[in-house]
Order: structure tokens, then C-alpha cells, then sequence
């Protein structure tokens, strides 16, 4: 097998575990949302990978281009990237609120102040 | 060449990432993550993914990073040394899980392969037929407001969801609404003339842009989703140079919070429009007389509506943000 | 033929200045020393290679997104330098000597 | 050829231009390799859409010249506020 037919997937996978390291390694709620956006977008690399048809061109109807591009995966990744940002936003003022409520953004602190 | 860029790409993408696990301080990781999202649009530039990197690049260049700024300024860029570390732990969890996709992937077809089975469903008939149909030859426009109408409506009702959300969780606690200002204008102490000057120039451009994007879509790469990111992004810029107050007396609070919904409703009128005629929803062939011509206005008027609440969503997250940022800052 | 070999020639410069200001934001020890490195090469070399690929071109509306780019490029990225090390003196960053280990004397007035 | 050549050269900037952001060791230097790597994928995705001979690929350059230095005046505009809370803090 081919080593170079397989790469794309291979980086999704180091990049989704990189992300999810960051996850569940890091103590900083924002540190996390950092994390996730990581994983996130190598799911949309993914996505895109499969989608990409060598030799292609980008799904823009012309006479001359015969072979294009698979147009799917870009229209589910396009709604998602801003759809993900609106979320990501959500994360962030619930960052907000919990720094308002407990004066840390650190999960050890938080954790500690609700035992109390 | 292509490839080689592909593997390049991919690896300057690892090596991101890689620093961002082992960075501390969180401006750093927020710097980090703004040339991740440069790495990635240039990787969907590629993959011939156009309208993708065109959504990248307008969020990933301009609100993103804002965003995670705006909050870091609000909590400090500390980041804890060891907190909730159990690595050995996490370590061994992400290694099994990476190894089980890792073998999940050896069952893939191919990377690029025409004859993936990906590729031999749906996308053919949308390759094929949609120019007919719909006469617009960005296949993903059609795609997006046409044939996928529905997924992109639920889409457009998240994002506006996630508007309403970030307005509850931020104005709860201290006075009604969103983004009523109740500071005073922050008195810098050098006024950023070289700034204020340039942007001036710039914003036009910004609007008018994010005007060609929304209805050259159908031609090109661009569409609703981008040009509400980008008319967004101008607005934003003149509020961080001239303060939350004059922004919000340029655009009130209660204006935009009533677009973002005008939006989704722009969206959903259409989609009864065509129920009211007997005719299944969002099926835009009652629009006009002729098939392609309905075609061609019901995914003008849904990107139209995209456009309006993306903007305005981003536009209200940015008051709520910008609020907590000059009265916590102060 | 000719206009081949002028917009070889923009790229061919425009790549070098890359390279060195990239250089010098790789080596030099301070931070103004890097910021002036790449500030500097950055809108001369952007000029050559935008300019490079227009001459490539030979149709109007590609020409002209160049322009604009090459437009918004030359006003953001002096603007942004500009920015940056404002930021950097507002926070209380100070110029070093050659190898960033000894602050260097200011001028009278500035602290 | 001389296109193949720039888009190398652009490459190894941005390999440079992550590297200083890995290593900083100011948080400025950062947000400067930040500013260096937006620039560089502008000109990346020019030469790029030469490369592929499709001039649809010049309006992504064309958001990035236009909106990428939000993000350096959303610093500044942090910075000066923080910097008069927390002296000294200038390691990120």
C-alpha cells in the first residue's frame, strides 16, 4: 500500500488526538475550547479530504473542466465552520459566566470551591 | 505539486498543533490557533474546497481570534502550570483511541480516488444536473440553498440560537438586555489616529465586499454565510478603534438583535410561501413561472437571509463580548 | 516572451526579500530588530510577487482583485506593524543590544 | 517554474514564521508571526491560484488582505487596557 494514499487520514487522526489531549489534559477552561476547536477542525479536514477527487477542479460549472470535485462535503463543512464558531462563541460566555461565579477559570479551583 | 503542497500543508498543521499542547500562557495559544486557521484555509484552497476556504478565511482571519481575545482580556492570560494533569492517564487514553482510527483508516479507498464510493452517490447528479436546473454554477450554492435547503435551515436556526444564548448567559446578573452600554467612553490615553485613519478607509471596502460576496455566490466562490462573516468583521473593527458606545449608536443593540431574527424569518417566509401554494416547503418553483428563474430567486432570497442573521448574530455576540470587555476592564 | 521573463524576474526578487526578512526575523535577538526585518521586506517583496503574477495575466478582472489585494496589502501592513510595536512599547517592552541580553540606553524624556 | 519556486520559498516563510511563534519568547513576537503568516498565505494563495490557473481563488486573498489586522488591533487595544492592571506581565 501506497504510504502517501493514506497520509490525509493518518494527520486527521494525530490532529483530532492532539486536540483531544488538550481536552482532557488541560486544566484551562479556555485551553479546552482551544482543544476542541482543534478536533473540530480536523473533522472538517477530514470531511474535505474525502471529498477532493485528484486531478479535479473546484465544483464551479464550466464547459472546459470535466473532472471536478466532490461539492458535498464543502457545502456540510462551509454551514459547519461558521455554525462552529457560533458555538465556540457560547463556550466562551459560559467561560465568562463561571469566572464571574467562582473568580477562576482553572477546573482544579472550580472543582475545589463547589466541594466547599 | 499539488500533493507536495498537501504534505507540507498537513505538517506545518501538525507542528501547530503540537506546539499548541505544549505552549503555556493562553495569548500565545490564542496566536497559535489564528495560524492554524491560516493553515487550514490555505490546505482547502488545495482541496479545491473554494467556498470552504473563502468561510475559513473570513472567520478564522478576523472574529475567531477577536473573540478569544475579548474573553482573555476579561479573565488574564494565566494559565495554571499543572492543573487537572493527570497525563499518564490522558496519555494512554488518546494513544489507544489513535491507534484504534489509525487501523480504522486502513479501510479507507484511497486518497483522491474518482471511484470512492463518496463520490459515486449524490455528487454525480448534482454535477451533472444542477447547471440545468437551477442555472447557477457554483454547484455548491445550489447545493446549499436548494437541494440541501432544509440542512441549511437548521443551520442558519442554530446559529441564531446560539445569539440568543450568548445574550442570556452574559446579560443575566447585571442589567436587562444585551449590550445596553452603561460605561463611559474608554479615554485612551494616546488616540490611535494611524489606525482610526486607515480603517476608515478600509471598512468601505470591507461592506462593499461582503455586497459583491452575497450576490456574486452564485458565480463564484461566496455566498451568505461568508458575507455575513465579512460584513460582520467591518463593524467590528470600527467598534474596537472607536469604543463599544459609538458603535452602538451607529447600529443600536435592539436593531441588530431584531435583524438576526428577520433573518431566520426571510428563511422561513419562503418556506411557507411555497406551502401556502399546495406545494411541499422551500419547494421555490411557485416563485415564478418559469422553473430556472424560480430557482435562481428562491436561493437569492434564502442567502439573503443567511446573510442578515449571520451578520447580525456575530455582530450581537461581539456587543456582548465588547460589554463584558470595557466594564470588566475599567 | 518579454513580459515572461519581467514577471519571472518580479518573483525571483520578491521570493529573495521574502527569504531575507524571514531570516532576520528568525536571527535577530529583539524585538524591534525583528519587527523592523520583516515590516520592511514585507511590502516591497508583496509589491514584487502581486505585480509578478498580474503581468502573468491576461484578463481584466484577475488584474484587477491583484490591484485591490496589492491595495489593501500596502495599507494594512505597515498599519499592523505600526500597531504591533505600539503595543509592544505600551507594555513595556524595551530595545536590547545585539545579543538581547543588555537593555539599551533611551533617549532622554522616554522611560 | 519560477511560480513552483515562490510557492516554496512562501513555504519555508511560514516554516520560519511558526517556528519564532513555537519559541517566541515574547508574546508580541507571537502575535508578529501571526501578522507574518497572514500576509504569507496571501501571497500563498495567489500564487496558488495561478498554479491551478483559476482566478476564483483571488477573493480568499482578497478577505485576508482585507480583514487580516483585526486580530493585531484587537491586541493592542487589550494590551493597553491589561498593562494597567498587571505590570510586568509580558511573557505569554
Amino acid at each position: 500500500m501506497d504510504i502517501l494514499s493514506h497520509f490525509n487520514y493518518w494527520v486527521v487522526v494525530v490532529l483530532m488526538m492532539l486536540g483531544f489531549f488538550i481536552v482532557i489534559a488541560r486544566g484551562n477552561l479556555i485551553k479546552k475550547l482551544i482543544g476542541l476547536n482543534i478536533f473540530q477542525t480536523s473533522v472538517f479536514i477530514f470531511y474535505i479530504s474525502t471529498g477532493k477527487v485528484i486531478g479535479g477542479s473546484a465544483p464551479v460549472l464550466s464547459s472546459d473542466i470535466q473532472l471536478y470535485s466532490n461539492p458535498l462535503p464543502h457545502v456540510l463543512i462551509l454551514t459547519a465552520i461558521v455554525v462552529g464558531i457560533a458555538t465556540t462563541s457560547v463556550g466562551l460566555a459560559l467561560v465568562l459566566r463561571i469566572y464571574r461565579a467562582y473568580g477562576s477559570i482553572e477546573q482544579d479551583e472550580i472543582l475545589e470551591q463547589s466541594r466547599q | 505539486m499539488e500533493l507536495a503542497v498537501n504534505i507540507v500543508l498537513l505538517s506545518l498543521l501538525v507542528t501547530t498543533a503540537a506546539a499548541l499542547v505544549l505552549v503555556r500562557g493562553l495569548l500565545a495559544s490564542i496566536m497559535l490557533t489564528s495560524i492554524y486557521g491560516l493553515l487550514s484555509a490555505s490546505f482547502f484552497v488545495i482541496m479545491d474546497a473554494v467556498d470552504v476556504a473563502f468561510t475559513e478565511a473570513a472567520v478564522g482571519a478576523g472574529v475567531s481570534p477577536l473573540l478569544l481575545l475579548l474573553s482573555v482580556a476579561v479573565i488574564g492570560r494565566h494559565e495554571a502550570r499543572n492543573a487537572g494533569a493527570r497525563p499518564l492517564f490522558a496519555v494512554l487514553l488518546v494513544g489507544i483511541t489513535g491507534a484504534l482510527l489509525i487501523v480504522g483508516t486502513l479501510d479507507m479507498p484511497a486518497f483522491g480516488r474518482a471511484d470512492a464510493p463518496a463520490h459515486l452517490h449524490v455528487a454525480p447528479r448534482y454535477l451533472l444536473l444542477s447547471g440545468e436546473e437551477t442555472g447557477i454554477p457554483n454547484v455548491v450554492t445550489s447545493v446549499l440553498a436548494s437541494y440541501r435547503a432544509y440542512d441549511t435551515l437548521g443551520e442558519v436556526i442554530v446559529i441564531f440560537t446560539a445569539g440568543v444564548a450568548v445574550i442570556l448567559i452574559l446579560a443575566s446578573g447585571t442589567h436587562r438586555g444585551s449590550a445596553r452600554p452603561h460605561s463611559a467612553p474608554v479615554d485612551t490615553k494616546d488616540p490611535h489616529t494611524i489606525l482610526q485613519v486607515v480603517s476608515k478607509t478600509m471598512i468601505p471596502f470591507m461592506l462593499l465586499f461582503a455586497f459583491y460576496v452575497q450576490f456574486h455566490g452564485d458565480y463564484g466562490p461566496g455566498g451568505g454565510f461568508q458575507a455575513g462573516v465579512i460584513f460582520a468583521s467591518g463593524i467590528i473593527l470600527y467598534g474596537l478603534l472607536y469604543g463599544l458606545p459609538a458603535i452602538c449608536r451607529v447600529i443600536r443593540p435592539p436593531v441588530v438583535e431584531l435583524c438576526s431574527a428577520l433573518g431566520v424569518l426571510v428563511y422561513g417566509v419562503t418556506g411557507i410561501l411555497s406551502m401556502l401554494q399546495g406545494r411541499p416547503f422551500l419547494d421555490y418553483s411557485v416563485l415564478a413561472d418559469d422553473p430556472i428563474r424560480a430557482q435562481q430567486i428562491g436561493i437569492m432570497v434564502i442567502e439573503l437571509g443567511v446573510g442578515i442573521t449571520v451578520a447580525s448574530v456575530l455582530i450581537v455576540i461581539y456587543y456582548a463580548f465588547a460589554n463584558q470587555f470595557e466594564t470588566n476592564g475599567n | 516572451m518579454m513580459l515572461d521573463w519581467v514577471s519571472g524576474v518580479l518573483l525571483l526578487v520578491g521570493s529573495f526579500l521574502l527569504l531575507t526578512g524571514a531570516l532576520g526575523f528568525l536571527r535577530f535577538a529583539d524585538f524591534y530588530a525583528r519587527i523592523h526585518a520583516c515590516g520592511v521586506t514585507e511590502t516591497l517583496a508583496t509589491s514584487c510577487i502581486l505585480l509578478g503574477l498580474l503581468i502573468q495575466s491576461d484578463s481584466a478582472v484577475p488584474q484587477f482583485k491583484l490591484l485591490l489585494i496589492l491595495l489593501f496589502v500596502l495599507l494594512s501592513s505597515p498599519t499592523s506593524s505600526h500597531a504591533l510595536a505600539k503595543a509592544a512599547w505600551n507594555a513595556g517592552v524595551r530595545p536590547r543590544d545585539n545579543r538581547g541580553k543588555q537593555p539599551l540606553p533611551l533617549p532622554p524624556g522616554e522611560h | 517554474m519560477t511560480l513552483q519556486l515562490t510557492v516554496i520559498t512562501l513555504l519555508v516563510v511560514m516554516l520560519i514564521a511558526l517556528w519564532r511563534a513555537c519559541i517566541g519568547p515574547n508574546v508580541f513576537d507571537r502575535v508578529l508571526a501571526a501578522n507574518l503568516f497572514g500576509t504569507k498565505t496571501v501571497l500563498l494563495i495567489a500564487a496558488i491560484s495561478y498554479l491551478h490557473g483559476s482566478p476564483d481563488f483571488l477573493d480568499i486573498a482578497l478577505v485576508y488582505a482585507l480583514i487580516n489586522y483585526i486580530s493585531v488591533v484587537g491586541v493592542l487595544r487589550i494590551t493597553e487596557l491589561r498593562n494597567e492592571h498587571a505590570p510586568g506581565d509580558r511573557r505569554g
